[in-house]
């Protein structure tokens, strides 16, 4: 399996690169929760769990976190802010009004 | 509560899709359904780019990165290369609409032709957008690119690949969108199951090569199907149509063009022209389909 | 065993004794009997091996490309207008590091249409990265299909072995077959390092920026400068399994020569005969024919020509623009010697214009009558 | 001759101002360069733009690595990725700030001016709420503070070369050479 | 008129003027915006020109061939895959005497996709028979459209203006846009001797056999030799009519030079600074930069190197199991020489790797410390 | 008495094809009709050397030879130089089959999905016969030929390139075939009457690769239509589609089968099977028609 | 309009070939009558002037004669053995029996 | 070295018969090359083929301009093509006919034989009666007269390298080397 890491690789010697291009890291280094303008954020008190968010995300930046509650396997939506490019389709998606709502990201 | 698609994630964040990218989504559908017996034949388009660069991976299954116009015979290499050792992997050719609708037909119908055992899946964002959005053969009528602009706009209709796919009668063919995984799911599931050469397109739109925000992508995906531009569908052997999302109430085309930049320019007319094109179409569909 | 072929049908049983395992290949005249056997030695079970039917050479190379990357062992063969048709492919399979081995049968390119040979349309492929080994005789051929293999996979780098259309194409010979056990000991199945596997995920090829490409090229060069000597060892340890021996070179009464003709392929075994006539004459005439074109061996030309006083290079292609190839390539290895000889360069047989003995015996005594070369190009047997 | 790195982001147009200000300076009979950090530009991913101006002919075409002077279109970017790497010591950096220059804060010597780009840009309507096209803004704030050619210059070309509001993009500029602190 | 653009608009604006009439082109990174803004022209009417959006390279390039053999002027541009995938079709061009102006943006060659500079895409082309003309600026790159018409259809060879990835497609210069009058006269309309034409029918490029074949390729070597000197002459024309003269070859501070530096494109740019420091060191260092790479200037770069010590060839590409192709190509040139200095040959800015004048200062100091080139190659940036 | 066909020969004799070839009378009938102000692209195939050698040609009107994969392309190019020139010539590529299903048909695609203004026309002699019968996309099921060896014939059906065409909605397609030289002359007249991408697939039976007689090649492509193996159809737009010889009392298929050598091989149920597939092919086809 | 030509020109010298292969000539100098081992020989008592002969020639090495009777026009078919390749489509085609007959080529 | 041209035309496996002397002499040790004047191989039309016979390896690879012998299986070319040219002086033509070498006539100084292969060939039912493939006939006769390689050699070749009825060829082979007339 892949190796995550929090930094680009760039191998600095002819000796470490592999003889071919292959990748052996995951994107995990790429934060690219800078490229956000605005940031969506849940309101667990409105959302419901439908995990419509969850299932939309392009990056994926919305884990589907389970939990159990009354002894039903429930599923809760957790944003990854170090990830989530801020595009919107979340709180478009969400069926429930004012579940997540946004705040810009600034100066 | 259960999820309606699988959970696992196989696709990776850290990315380089743009927010609200149509294509990540396909991608990150397409694994959760194949797993990770897979492996991937992609061309020159934006999954190119998108995967990360060397030495980095955001797909976490094998990718093997080919030229433009190979993703299919790449992928038949692929496969032999894996039959001739024994060993049983789903090797998926993945593409976007140029290289399929353009410059990779001739490998696509020529792995069809002979059957070969891979399945291809074009997502479809309708232009060149890893170049900066030039017309491919899908891009639809009247639409804006660089090389149509706005004083000259798209003057031909989109290809009708799955017609043309369709007679080849490959195994199975299917159109789906990012606006619908769980039928997007069931087809992939079917399609693994099958031998032979099949084919899904998968509707995935594109905010910047639109000129739509990104939060609107899922929602311009459904409008398309909302509206019958584009139609969700399977077909089997290439003579068995069946329409696996049912419209009852069709909505007009503009609400789905309104949303985006490339079609800024229409004038009303353009606008019933391309509704009358979508009822022309939508007849023609029904025919095939029987109903 | 011993039996007459041409030299297509020679090509064929070197990747059937190789046990190539895919085989995607397109028809071209002079080439389809390549296939033709192939693909009934595959139909009627002799090889166990997929041939792929594909629709046009470019998706020959890239199916080739995707079946060597997961660890198959793949043969292709094709000539002149297809081979051209896979020039951007042919840089792929390099860059991707797949050490395919493919038969090209030398044949001039078109337009005109044509299908006698020349070598321009393997040669134009110079800078894919690819090795290219001329061969003069059908035996030669399926003994490098061979020796193409071991190197190729040695170094990760794919390999071309060339036959002149017709000439050698579409000549019956008599071919001692290698017997199939000792070949298998002689090539040991494929394992390379890296493979398509979904056990062990890798992305191919992703895009590599400025801070990365530059190594993984140097890499390149370093594997296929690794070949140089290979070639010798391979060509050796050739020699004392199966009796036949090969080399980088092949020189022919060169120890005390004066003067050199230098050359390749079947024009270079022609070359031989009029060797023989101009020593009757009382000539100090050798014989250097190059027989791995790429990677060129530099250092052995080097060390053949520094005894001599004089060199012909003679080509049975062209740069336009330029001049000949092999002459061009040889004058550039030699260039920072002490002393090198004045080298000439003559272009003959260009679209399978005969070239006979008697015109190799007419060049050489032209070559010999001029004080020096005036122009890049001496032309033989065009009618001016 | 005067080099200058420009720091934005995917769809700001960081690449557009080092066209605008090299057209400009072209005009007054300088001879120019401006270039990308060519990579892939995705909208809200960080990029990079570069210009030369000098009196005679620019042979060199090496990328830039030790600019005079910075120009910061997308604040938000400061401690996200390292931006002073290789500038001049004493060089001038130009940022899209509401605040005062001497609230900035950058490790080395340096000089810095401000420019409320992201306000002039919301005010004039360039670009949306949350992507305000600033480029326009900016280029005011370097002018006044370098002083590379004169403001019609710089304004006249800016009508020429970007694609619509003309008008509103002039005025962004004019209002932002007014407004930048610094260098006073 | 003075217009900021870049390079790759300098190449749309030079087949605007050139009145280039069939432009069909498929878009590749980095040379998009060539075609985008001639799409925009032809849309708009600005130029009286049929865009064709092929579908491929091939298509651009068969399509190119189609429309000038019926006597249109032809305007095309690629980069990199694109170009190599036209192949087999730019021998066609060459066969077909079709005198095609393409632009190529050099880009590094896939797999690993990359997207910078580098010049084995078109160099790899070099044995096609298409002329290529590297430039060094946008200015340069629009002139030589003009030019590259001119000498092309006198001599009935397709030619290609060359640029760098990024460092001169993408750079934006002020770029003097010559009047349309002058070009009109200075390039008159194309007027083939042959053409496809109902009224006068001819079949092209029919089935030649071995009796044909050569003195038809014969006739190409001789017309791009013509081509030598027309590109002078066309230069110098050019220099009279719009005060911009160019030539084969460019040199700087070569007259008192011992040392040479040579090189081409942006690389030779950046050389001239490079130039200017080392002499205010003190070094007797000279300039040679090759504008026209095919035909290759011999003769002029013979004279050029008859007069120094020593010289070095910078190569942005390579040809694997040889060397830089520039550097190869100026031994060949020069061999037969009496007494040529030494040349070095240095591959640097591999894939878009910059190369900086400090890089182009070490390479040439260096160089003065070695005794003789004890390898083909010279590696500078790589990391080792 | 009249002439069913037009008098005036273009094609001259002398050519280069084999006794009784298909593929020489089918230009021989598509000159005869188009006239002299037309120009052909041609590929490779047999007639890049029936044809003659430089400086020799048999067909009198102009003829560019080009790559065997860009006889749309080189066509496409010829007819915009042409118009710009303010000429009206018509520009037709001709390929063999293998040109055209196989290693032609991006080109193809890409021609008709752009709508260039070229008739296309396919002689179709069902395998690469000019490099000594190889398999193509058009070879029938269970054919012999030299890659397709009685050990294991050709083990997928031809591939359906009209309805793949069709698909494209070209503003004409025909069928034609050389034993029907009245009906290929009206379709060539119709087809030069229209604007846009034109396709007409003539059915040139090739003796020595079909290992059959030369004396019975317009007999086989009579029993080619006779058994319902091979139709006659026009299609309009992509959607119109007509029979333009109807077929009364087919033939059983044997009849055309056991002509030729290269079905030498078949079993009974081969024959059966080709006999079943011409029904159900014949029924596919019914639906299109709309009877 | 190309020449026609008693012989294959093959161009000798350099200054004669022109700049690219372009054809000058017919191909009438290829007297294909040479490769006919069976020759087709047409019974004018017995032939009705169909023309279905000269319809299927892919040579075409059958002339169409015109010629007037009662004030028609008629035709007549003519085989050019100089180009006839003895295919046999004719007697094949010919609807009336015994109107063409055949006769070995021989030595 | 012995080097022989074949005259057929295309259908009459000119070049097969080139192939299968070749391969019987290599049986007995002889190098050997056998090779097509390539071109456009059409049924009916004229065909060449040439074999060279060697006690060493064979290295020259260019044209037989002079051969040695001359092997006609087609007799209606002669008239039609110069078959003769380059011929050495003294060399045999080994032609298919039902005549006697005294009714053959070619200018030249060379020796004539006869071989009635049509006529053996038609009786073994080999080819159609319109083309009657005549090789193995043929090169009974050719063996007979120039004695490349044993009789029995040629027939177990000829057996192991035509594709269909070998007992039928190998039967023509046999009765050819009788029939054979000329060099008694
Ligand atoms: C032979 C060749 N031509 C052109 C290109 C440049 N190119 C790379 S991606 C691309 C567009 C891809 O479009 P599409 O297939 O629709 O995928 P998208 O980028 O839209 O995802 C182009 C033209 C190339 N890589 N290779
Ligand atoms: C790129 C390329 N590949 C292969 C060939 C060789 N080739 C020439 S013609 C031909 C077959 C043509 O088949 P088809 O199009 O069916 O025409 P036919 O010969 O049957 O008339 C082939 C494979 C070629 N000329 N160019
Ligand atoms: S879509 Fe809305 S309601 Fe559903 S899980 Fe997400 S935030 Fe909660
Ligand atoms: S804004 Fe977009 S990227 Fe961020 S969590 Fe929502 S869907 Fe995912
Ligand atoms: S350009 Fe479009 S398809 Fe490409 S990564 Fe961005 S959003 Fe996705
Ligand atoms: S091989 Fe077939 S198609 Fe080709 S010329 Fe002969 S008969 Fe015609
Ligand atoms: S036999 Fe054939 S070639 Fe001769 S006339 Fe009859 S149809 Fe024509
Ligand atoms: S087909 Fe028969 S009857 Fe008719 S014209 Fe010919 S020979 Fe006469
Ligand atoms: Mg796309
Ligand atoms: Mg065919």
């Amino acid at each position: 399996m892949p190796e995550k890491t929090e930094k680009q690789i760039v191998f600095d010697k002819v000796k470490d690169t592999p003889p071919l291009a292959v990748s052996l890291y995951t994107m995990d280094y790429n934060k690219t929760g800078s490229w956000r303008n605005v940031r969506p954020v849940i309101d667990y008190e409105k959302c419901t769990g439908c995990m419509t968010c969850w299932k939309f995300c392009p990056e994926p930046a919305i884990d589907a976190e389970k939990y159990e509650e009354d002894g039903k396997e429930k599923y809760k939506p957790v944003i990854d802010y170090e990830y989530c490019k801020g595009c919107g389709i979340c709180w478009v998606e969400c069926p429930v009004e004012g579940a997540i709502y946004t705040e810009e990201e600034g100066e | 509560m259960k999820l309606t698609i699988p959970e696992e994630e196989i696709m990776g964040h850290g990315h380089l899709a743009c927010q609200g990218c149509g294509g990540a989504l396909a991608m990150r559908y397409t694994l959760k359904t194949l797993g990770r017996n897979t492996v991937l034949s992609v061309p020159a388009c934006c999954w190119s780019v998108i995967d990360g660069p060397f030495p980095h991976s955001a797909v976490n299954i094998p990718v093997f990165h080919t030229a433009f116009e190979a993703a299919a015979s790449t992928a038949s290499g692929i496969k032999a290369g894996f039959e001739i050792q024994g060993k049983d992997v789903n090797v998926v050719a993945w593409a976007g609409d140029g290289g399929t609708y353009d410059i990779g037909i001739q490998a696509l119908s020529g792995a069809a032709e002979r059957n070969d055992d891979i399945l291809y899946i074009c997502y479809d964002n309708e232009a060149y957008m890893n170049t900066g959005v030039q017309r491919s053969g899908s891009t639809p009528l009247k639409a804006w690119t660089t090389t149509t602009p706005v004083a000259h706009p798209k003057d031909r209709p989109k290809k009708d690949l799955i017609s043309i796919m369709a007679a080849h009668r490959m195994p199975y063919i299917a159109t789906a969108s990012v606006a619908y995984p769980e039928d997007l799911t069931e087809k992939l599931e079917k399609a693994k199951s099958i031998k032979g050469t099949r084919f899904l397109l998968i509707f995935s739109p594109c905010p910047p090569g639109w000129r739509a925000d990104p939060k609107n992508t899922v929602k311009l995906a459904r409008l398309a199907v909302e509206t019958k531009v584009f139609n969700l569908l399977e077909i089997e052997n290439g003579l068995d149509w069946r329409i696996t999302k049912k419209i009852r109430k069709p909505k007009p085309v503009i609400e789905y063009l309104k949303l985006q930049g490339r079609f800024r320019h229409l004038t009303e007319d353009d606008v019933s022209l391309i509704q009358e094109n979508v009822e022309k179409e939508w007849n023609i569909l029904m025919n095939k389909v029987g109903e | 065993m011993r039996k007459v072929m041409i030299g297509n049908h020679a090509l064929s049983y070197g990747a059937k004794i190789s046990r190539a395992q895919v085989i995607p290949a397109y028809p071209i005249t002079p080439q389809t009997e390549v296939v033709e056997l192939l693909s009934e030695m595959c139909a009627n079970g002799e090889m166990d091996a997929k041939f792929i039917k594909v629709e046009s050479e470019h998706s020959a190379m890239t199916a080739s490309i995707g079946a060597s990357a997961t660890g198959a062992r793949v043969f292709t063969a094709t000539s002149a207008q297809g081979l051209a048709l896979m020039h951007e492919v042919l840089h792929w399979a390099v860059g991707a590091r797949t050490p395919i081995v493919m038969g090209n049968i030398n044949r001039a390119m078109a337009p005109p249409w044509t299908i006698w040979t020349e070598q321009t349309d393997s040669l134009a492929q110079r800078d894919t990265g690819w090795m290219q080994l001329y061969a003069q005789n059908s035996q030669e051929v399926l003994d490098s299909v061979i020796q193409a293999y071991k190197v190729a996979e040695a170094v990760q780098i794919p390999a071309m072995v060339i036959l002149a259309a017709f000439v050698l194409s579409h000549t019956s010979e008599a071919v001692e077959l290698p017997e199939q056990g000792k070949v298998d000991e002689f090539l040991p199945p494929y394992e390379p390092e890296y493979r398509i596997d979904p056990a062990n995920p890798h992305a191919f090829g992703g895009l590599t920026g400025p801070d990365g490409y530059f190594e993984l090229r140097y890499q390149i060069q370093k594997a296929i400068e690794d070949a140089l000597p290979k070639w010798d060892e391979v060509g050796a340890e050739f020699g004392e399994v199966f009796g036949r021996k090969y080399g980088l070179i092949e020189t022919y009464k060169v120890e005390d020569a004066k003067n050199l003709i230098i050359s390749s392929a079947t024009l270079a075994s022609t070359a031989r005969t009029a060797v023989d006539t101009l020593r009757e004459k009382g000539e100090k005439v050798g014989l250097l024919r190059i027989r791995i074109f790429r990677p060129f061996p530099s250092a052995q030309i080097r060390s053949i020509l520094s005894s001599v006083d004089r060199a012909v290079v003679v080509d049975r292609n062209i740069s336009f623009g330029a001049s000949g190839i092999f002459y061009q390539e040889v004058k550039a290895a030699v260039y920072n010697e002490k002393n090198p000889p004045p080298i000439f360069g003559v272009i003959a047989g260009i679209g399978g214009r005969d070239v006979t003995k008697k015109d190799i015996i007419d060049i050489y005594e032209d070559i010999m009558r001029m004080d020096e070369p005036k122009s890049d190009i001496i032309w033989k047997g065009v009618r001016l | 001759m005067v080099e200058i790195r420009l720091h934005g982001r995917g769809g700001q147009g960081t690449v557009v101002a080092a066209k605008i200000l090299a057209a400009a300076t072209a005009k007054e009979g300088k001879y120019v360069q401006a270039f990308p950090e060519y990579g892939v530009e995705r909208r809200g991913a960080p990029v990079k733009a570069f210009i030369r101006i000098d009196d005679g002919i620019i042979y060199i075409k090496s990328k830039i690595y030790e600019p005079d002077h910075l120009v910061i279109l997308e604040p938000a970017l400061i401690g996200v990725i390292d931006m002073t790497y290789g500038l001049k010591e004493g060089g001038w950096i130009v940022v899209n700030s509401n605040k005062n220059p001497e609230e900035m804060k950058f490790d080395g010597n340096f000089k810095i001016a401000t420019v409320p780009a992201t306000k002039i840009a919301l005010k004039h309507h360039l670009g949306s709420q949350s992507s305000p096209i600033v480029n326009t803004a900016i280029l005011g704030g370097v002018v006044k503070i370098l002083g590379l050619c004169k403001l019609e210059t710089l304004t006249e070309t800016v009508k020429e070369l970007v694609p619509i509001k003309e008008d509103e993009n002039v005025a962004a500029t004019l209002e932002a050479f007014e407004l930048t602190k610094g260098g006073e």
